[in-house]
């Protein structure tokens, strides 16, 4: 039996996008292998650890966690839509700086997630910062580095 | 870590969604939020044959405040009830919310789909149970309106049935001289917690003074308990909930450190909601 | 361009890449690839009595399932025991795919190869398999009792024993002023790399050749292994490590059962193969680490000086050995730590259980080993009531003793021999960082304010850098760019970077025009891999050496060119200078030109090489010991490790209601040697202090009795969050130089995580007053302990 | 898994010993039993159709009575497969005197469970099976207090001798969340009806 597709459209990074997929494909896997922006990692698939973490009409939701289906029609922004015109924005200049990262696997959705949360609030305190990537895991940098960028961030 | 197949539908009205409900009875599930429930399709703990997809629903996308309640619908996602009106109009709200989860899964999951998921650890179940709140089912036959206290049934399991779309779920705001706090302690910040304990006080003499909690993660559903007589003594309160809860132990917590966190957390959720 | 790097916190190279979505890891490649999904075992010991596979057969999108009666030759042998050691007399290892019988609740038993991860999912849930339970093996007690065993030929469970010693401890203990006995646990946990295992294999029918992309700690093990394996000679198979999600130890074990079914089936189906592992297969069938258990016994002098100690202990290798004794035979070393008792003796039993494999973890066995002797140290000074440094002070070896001759075997067959540190510079460094004269003090304002406190520390030696040797290969192009490769992998230590740093600086190029490639065999074929701390001391010696051998030779041809001495000569900013001659230089790049004779002008640069340009015609072109080409190849390999060394201090506060534990202060004193980039190495310490915290108070594998891994998910197995590690985390550092390689470096990636068990025990033991033994320890562990320890005390009174 | 309880039964030990032990009562209490097919002395196949809303599942089992020390205690050793997991499980049921002509009953489920739903369902699975639990027995006291009828249970018409499938119900099972539908199987455990559709799912 063939599984029936659906037509999606999504605008992703800017760009309308079109993929024809059944309803279980997952949108993680349709921003990585059917659209090849292989940015967006996928950690655990079950909403746990956040590395799949895209922008879904500008706010950080979990990628691991839609159907694709689902969110036909909406705006994406993935790692690969943060830097303009070739330049990284603040965000990714301060990961470079501060040493944010380590093996990188986990980096697209912190910096996704803290995109998103310097657009909310732009001078967050040391505690905020924290806060504001409290929902991701990384095993490399024991987080004190992606601290420092946030902060970093939002101070330039 | 991929989902079985399944037929999707998307309907644009309650009135399609429920209709599609009906005809395939316990074949379907709901997705709103899908922040519980994915987890489980791509584990494949769950295989439904049809998914009905609500997301499309824009009449359930609202939180408002009407007829003394902080109205909830299906498709408002927690950042919205954290973000509107609501946390004003029942502060509880937003102390629970900012203990589900994290904001990421706060963007998408919905208030009304995690009530109705039911978890024994689910923040909101206490919530609406301490508030003595209910939940507004519509099927194609109608609708009704169930309570807290007879809505939660079991772990997981809760009083809607497979034709019934859940499409609002009211709390009552915060009466005249009422307080509140949530307080709970989880392994890791965001995870589910151990034992959690939703507490509103009023203030006043006599008939007036009330001090409600509910507790979670030591029942199967979310347990109310009148607390007023005992509220005024820590070590009373102490004894008094920690007699009152039943707790499992499991991989994270015995079952008689749940019970001894479940009076401390009484004490600090009924201090924290008077000093508020 | 004459200032070093070396030493200078020079951005990573690769940063770049990674932030803008360019990183690629293993499932960012072969989207045309059919994907593996695995059938595995629901029970921890079982023998398989059937599998039906029929109504698999349905499904669309199926191209193959393989079980064990599919494979032959090597195929169907055992994987490989990798590290073979004389006591371990009964190693055992799994088969590609399960033969008759499963000692572990996740062993493969038959894989599916699909057009996509989904339909694979579809149809290997469709495989039945007809399961006869055979009794399950589940932790140490249950291995040591025997009751029932893991593998019907291997008596009492037990793997291996072994035995060292120096002195004669036992003898000494029952004549010593002092005597303790101790009993300590560390449970499992694992490297959990947030990205999981992965293998893509494309066969060329055409050349014949395999090709195999993997996320790998080991790409020249891999090849070597899939070579035997798939009866393919060697100069057949490449390997190729892209970039990897993290590794941490679990990624050196090749071959999985997934490499080798990858591989096989591209080359029988004629179509890309793909193995990627989603998390839950990552709990329940890569590997685990560290569930020991301890028996100490000590004696002492008054002043707390060890004169004898006798460890026994038990290891808990799961339900195979491929890996060997490595972990239990760190634990053994590595335990003695920066003191020199006068006598030791350590037995220990490496014993089957029907779990998932042990193989190394960030640490590999020095966690439990620090764990076993600080809470010794610690016990010493509570019976003698004497301050806890104290203790350690009088016992350690002092910095004019080294070399210090352990008289032990390390994990490398070679002499347990400290090449250098100074334990007392570092003990005063980390005491005055965490201000530990000064506690008392914070202790009692900080009961004043009805909070309770607690200090604790640790220390350990590291051996780090063991053989058997790696190789760099330096490479001037004629453009002046130097291109760089050694055959070990990367998993985020920013070797792109360092290595750099080590050639720029040999070299006297900008550290911008060094490009470095690892773990890929066509670039480089022989190394051993990334691990035990060795990267930077094994490749960075070795690329340092090729970069000496490129520099030299660049010296010599831009000599001739120049007619000068190479003795006078200097390679500055890119340029081969005559020193104190301004205008007699000539570009490295003109130099790589000149190295090659050449019959052919393929640009304007190569013309000068050409036939009718240079050359002494009575020689010929290139010199009886020369080569053509400007480059450089070494290896590196020591007579033996390098020990790297360490002390951490913590302050914690627990709630005397919840029991929960918080960590107000960290502090990390550090000596690895001269740093060749200081903020890679505090990144690294962060990195190991976070997985120390994780595996001290967060995270355990949970198993039943019946071998099921009840917290195989991200959701129950408790990896630390941002808000779960200290806010800050205070590092100092002392550099005392080996004398072992030419850079002076020692190794440094598994050094946080190492003695933080041991540390948060010994604080929190200082804040409650109760004894804490194994850990890792959660609130209600602590809260549980409070009861029992009370109980005592209130029976003591009875 | 251990799941653990007691309940109290409104009938003497020697009926509570016939009552649970008899396919019959099994086939109608066991939540979500559909079908019990002797297979052996005192040895079962069943078909549990359990779980609910829209994660309702059929699945298949074997349960055996053993160590019968009539009428105070037995074993039931239930075992089942599904797509997401295995389930295999003792449960050591000790019958006693509570008096007044009611027994007491304790059971003691030692649960092995494979699969994903043993590495996930950790943190609910106790309480959903304690949950089942109580309601297999609230079924059986009903039986025994004569508020469910017996007769219906026999066999279907045209039936195959020693096979059982159950009546339409009186007492419905009630609806819950998906998890249950693959939860739900540990309360089947007991009673030998710990089975289900812990395991289970539907295709």
């Amino acid at each position: 039996m063939t599984e029936a597709v659906h037509d999606v459209r999504l605008r992703v990074n800017g760009v309308p996008r079109e993929v024809n997929v059944p309803a279980r494909r997952l949108l993680s896997d349709v921003l990585r292998h059917d659209l090849q922006l292989t940015g967006t990692h996928v950690g655990c698939e079950h909403g746990v650890c956040g590395a799949c973490t895209v922008l879904l009409d500008g706010a950080p939701v979990r990628s691991c966690l839609l159907f694709a289906v689902a969110v036909d029609g909406h705006e994406v922004t993935t790692v690969e839509g943060l830097a303009e015109d070739g330049e990284m924005s603040a965000v990714q200049r301060a990961f470079e700086n501060c040493h944010g990262l380590q093996c990188g696997f986990c980096t697209p959705g912190f910096l996704t997630t803290i995109t998103a949360g310097l657009r909310e609030n732009r001078n967050p305190t040391r505690a905020e910062a924290r806060e504001m990537i409290a929902g991701n895991l990384c095993r490399c940098t024991g987080y004190q580095n992606i601290v420092k960028a946030v902060l970093e961030a939002a101070g330039s | 870590m991929k989902p079985a197949p399944f037929e999707y539908h998307r309907p644009a009205t309650v009135a399609e969604a429920v209709a599609v409900m009906a005809e395939l009875g316990d074949t379907a599930k709901v997705l709103a939020g899908g922040q519980s429930l994915v987890p489980m399709l791509s584990m494949r703990l769950a295989a439904p044959d049809h998914l009905v997809d609500i997301n499309r629903l824009a009449e359930l996308d609202y939180v408002r405040v009407a007829d003394g309640a902080v109205k909830v619908g299906a498709l408002a996602r927690h950042r919205d009830v954290e973000r509107r009106a609501a946390s004003a109009a029942q502060p509880l709200l937003g102390q629970a919310l900012r203990l589900v989860a994290h904001p990421t899964i706060r963007n998408r999951g919905t208030t009304v789909g995690s009530i109705v998921h039911a978890d024994p650890a689910g923040e909101l179940t206490a919530v609406l149970a301490v508030l003595g709140g209910s939940v507004r089912l519509v099927s194609a036959g109608g609708e009704r309106v169930v309570p807290a206290a007879d809505f939660f049934l079991g772990p997981l399991e809760s009083a809607t049935r497979p034709d019934e779309l859940a499409v609002e779920v009211s709390f009552p705001v915060a009466a005249d001289g009422a307080s509140s706090a949530f307080v709970e302690v989880a392994r890791r910040h965001g995870d589910y917690a151990v034992c959690g304990v939703a507490a509103v006080v009023r203030r006043g003499s006599g008939k007036k003074a009330e001090a409600r909690l509910a507790l979670i993660s030591v029942a199967a559903t979310p347990l109310v308990l009148d607390v007023t007589m005992v509220a005024n003594s820590d070590d009373a309160l102490r004894a008094y909930v920690t007699g009152q809860v039943e707790p499992s132990g499991d991989i994270h917590a015995s079952a008689d450190y749940r019970r001894h966190l479940a009076g401390v957390l009484a004490v600090r959720a009924v201090r924290e909601a008077q000093a508020a | 361009m004459t200032d070093r790097v070396f030493g200078q916190p020079v951005k990573r190279v690769e940063d770049r890449r990674m932030l803008t979505g360019g990183g690629q890891y293993l499932d960012d490649l072969g989207h045309d690839a059919l994907q593996i999904a695995v059938v595995r075992s629901p029970y921890a010991h079982a023998r398989v009595r059937d599998i039906d596979v029929t109504d698999a057969l349905d499904v669309d999108g199926l191209v193959a399932v393989y079980t064990y009666e599919d494979l032959i030759g090597p195929m169907a042998e055992p994987l490989p025991l990798l590290i073979p050691h004389p006591a371990l007399t009964h190693g055992r290892t799994q088969y590609a795919l399960a033969n008759g019988e499963v000692n572990y609740a996740g062993e493969a038993i038959a894989m599916v190869v699909a057009s996509d991860r989904y339909t694979a999912e579809d149809a290997a849930a469709r495989i039945v398999v007809d399961y006869e339970p055979l009794p399950d093996v589940v932790g140490v007690a249950a291995a040591r009792t025997a009751t029932h065993l893991v593998h019907e030929d291997v008596p009492g469970n037990v793997g291996a024993n072994l035995v060292q010693e120096f002195g004669d401890a036992r003898a000494a203990i029952q004549v010593a002023p002092h005597r303790l006995e101790l009993d300590l646990s560390i449970e499992r946990s694992a490297s959990t790399p947030l990205e999981g295992r992965g293998t893509l294999a494309r066969w060329d029918e055409e050349s014949h050749r395999l090709r195999v992309w993997s996320s790998t700690q080991t790409s020249t093990g891999l090849r070597a292994a899939l070579a035997a394996k798939l009866e393919l000679d060697l100069v057949d198979v490449e390997v190729i490590t892209p970039d990897v999600g993290g590794g941490f130890g679990v990624k050196i074990v090749h071959p999985w059962p997934e490499d080798l079914i990858a591989a096989w089936a591209c080359r029988r189906l004629r179509r890309p193969v793909k193995f990627t592992e989603d998390r839950r297969e990552h709990f329940i069938s890569a590997a685990h680490e560290r569930g020991q258990l301890h028996h100490i016994e000590v004696g002492f002098d008054d002043e707390g000086r060890v004169l004898g100690l006798d460890v026994r202990f038990w290891h808990d290798h799961g339900a195979y050995t491929p890996y060997g004794l490595i972990v239990p035979i760190i634990t053994s070393t590595q335990l003695l730590g920066p003191y020199k008792p006068a006598n030791y003796r350590v037995e220990f039993d490496s014993l089957y259980t029907n779990t998932v494999l042990v193989t190394p973890y960030r640490g590999a066995g020095r966690p439990q080993a620090a764990f076993a002797m600080e809470r010794t140290m610690d016990a010493i000074a509570a019976a003698l009531g004497r301050d806890r440094v104290q203790v350690r002070e009088v016992n350690f070896i002092q910095p004019a003793e080294m070399p210090y001759d352990n008289h032990m075997t390390f994990q490398d067959g070679r002499p347990l021999i400290y090449d250098s540190g100074d334990f007392p510079a570092t003990m005063a460094k980390l005491k005055k960082l965490v201000g530990w004269d000064e506690f008392e003090g914070v202790r009692t304002a900080a009961h004043a304010e009805g909070r309770t406190v607690g200090i604790g520390l640790g220390c350990y030696v590291e051996g780090t850098g063991v053989g058997p040797y790696e190789g760099g290969h330096v490479h001037i192009e004629t453009s002046g760019k130097v291109k760089v490769a050694t055959g070990l992998t990367t998993q985020g230590q920013g070797h792109a970077t360092v290595f750099a740093q080590i050639v720029a600086d040999e070299l006297g190029v900008p550290v911008e025009d060094v490009e470095v490639v690892t773990g890929d065999t066509r670039r480089f074929g022989y190394a051993v891999g990334t691990f035990a701390s060795r990267s930077a001391v094994m490749s960075g010696s070795a690329i340092a050496l090729a970069a000496r051998a490129a520099k030299a030779k660049a010296l010599r041809v831009a000599a001739d060119a120049l007619e000068a001495n190479p003795d006078d000569m200097e390679i500055v900013n890119g340029k081969v200078k005559v020193k104190g001659s301004p205008g007699q230089e000539i570009a490295l790049g003109t130099v790589a030109v000149l190295s090659n004779p050449l019959r052919y002008a393929f640009d304007k640069a190569s013309r000068s090489a050409t036939q009718f340009t240079v050359g002494d015609s009575g020689k010929p072109p290139v010199a009886e010991d020369d080569e053509p080409g400007l480059e450089g190849r070494d290896y590196y390999s020591p007579p033996r490790s390098t020990f790297a060394n360490g002390m951490h201090a913590a302050i914690v506060e627990t709630d005397p209601e919840t029991a929960e534990v918080r960590i107000l202060r960290y502090c990390v004193v550090h000596d690895c040697g001269p740093m060749i980039n200081p903020m890679i190495v505090e990144g690294q310490i962060h990195g190991g202090v976070a997985q120390g915290v994780g595996g001290a108070l967060y995270e355990r594998m949970h198993y039943d009795e019946h071998g099921q891994l009840l917290n195989a998910s991200f959701m129950d197995f408790l990896m630390p969050y941002v808000t779960e590690v200290p806010d800050g985390i205070e590092i100092d550092h002392l550099e005392t130089p080996t004398p072992l390689n030419p850079l002076g470096i020692k190794g440094l990636g598994e050094a946080g995580v190492i003695p933080v068990s041991a540390v948060l025990a010994a604080a929190i033991e200082d804040a409650e007053g109760i004894p804490i033994r194994s850990m890792p320890i959660s609130p209600s562990d602590l809260w549980e302990l409070r009861r029992a320890h009370r109980d005592t005390a209130t029976e003591g009174n009875d | 898994m251990k799941v653990s309880g007691d309940t109290v039964l409104h009938a003497d030990a020697e009926t509570v010993w016939r009552t649970v032990t008899d396919p019959q009562v099994l086939v109608r209490t066991i939540p979500g039993c559909e079908r019990l097919e002797v297979t052996g002395p005192d040895a079962y196949a069943m078909t549990v159709s359990a779980g609910v809303a829209s994660i309702k599942g059929t699945y298949d089992g074997a349960v055996a009575l053993t160590d019968q020390n009539r009428p105070s205690s037995f074993v039931l050793r239930a075992s089942g497969a599904g797509a997401s997991g295995t389930i295999r499980t003792d449960v050591a049921v000790t019958l006693s005197d509570g008096g007044n002509g009611t027994t007491s009953l304790r059971y003691d489920a030692d649960a092995d469970v494979g699969g994903m739903v043993g590495g996930v369902g950790q943190r609910v699975l106790t309480s959903v099976a304690k949950k089942m639990a109580g309601q297999f027995f609230a079924n059986v006291d009903d039986v025994l207090t004569g508020a469910a009828p017996v007769a219906p249970a026999t066999a279907a018409a045209g039936a195959t001798p020693g096979v059982f499938t159950a009546p339409p119900r009186a007492r419905a099972v009630p609806s819950g969340g998906f998890v249950k539908g693959v939860l739900v199987g540990a309360g089947v455990a007991l009673a030998g009806v710990l089975v289900g559709t812990l395991i289970g799912r539907r295709r």
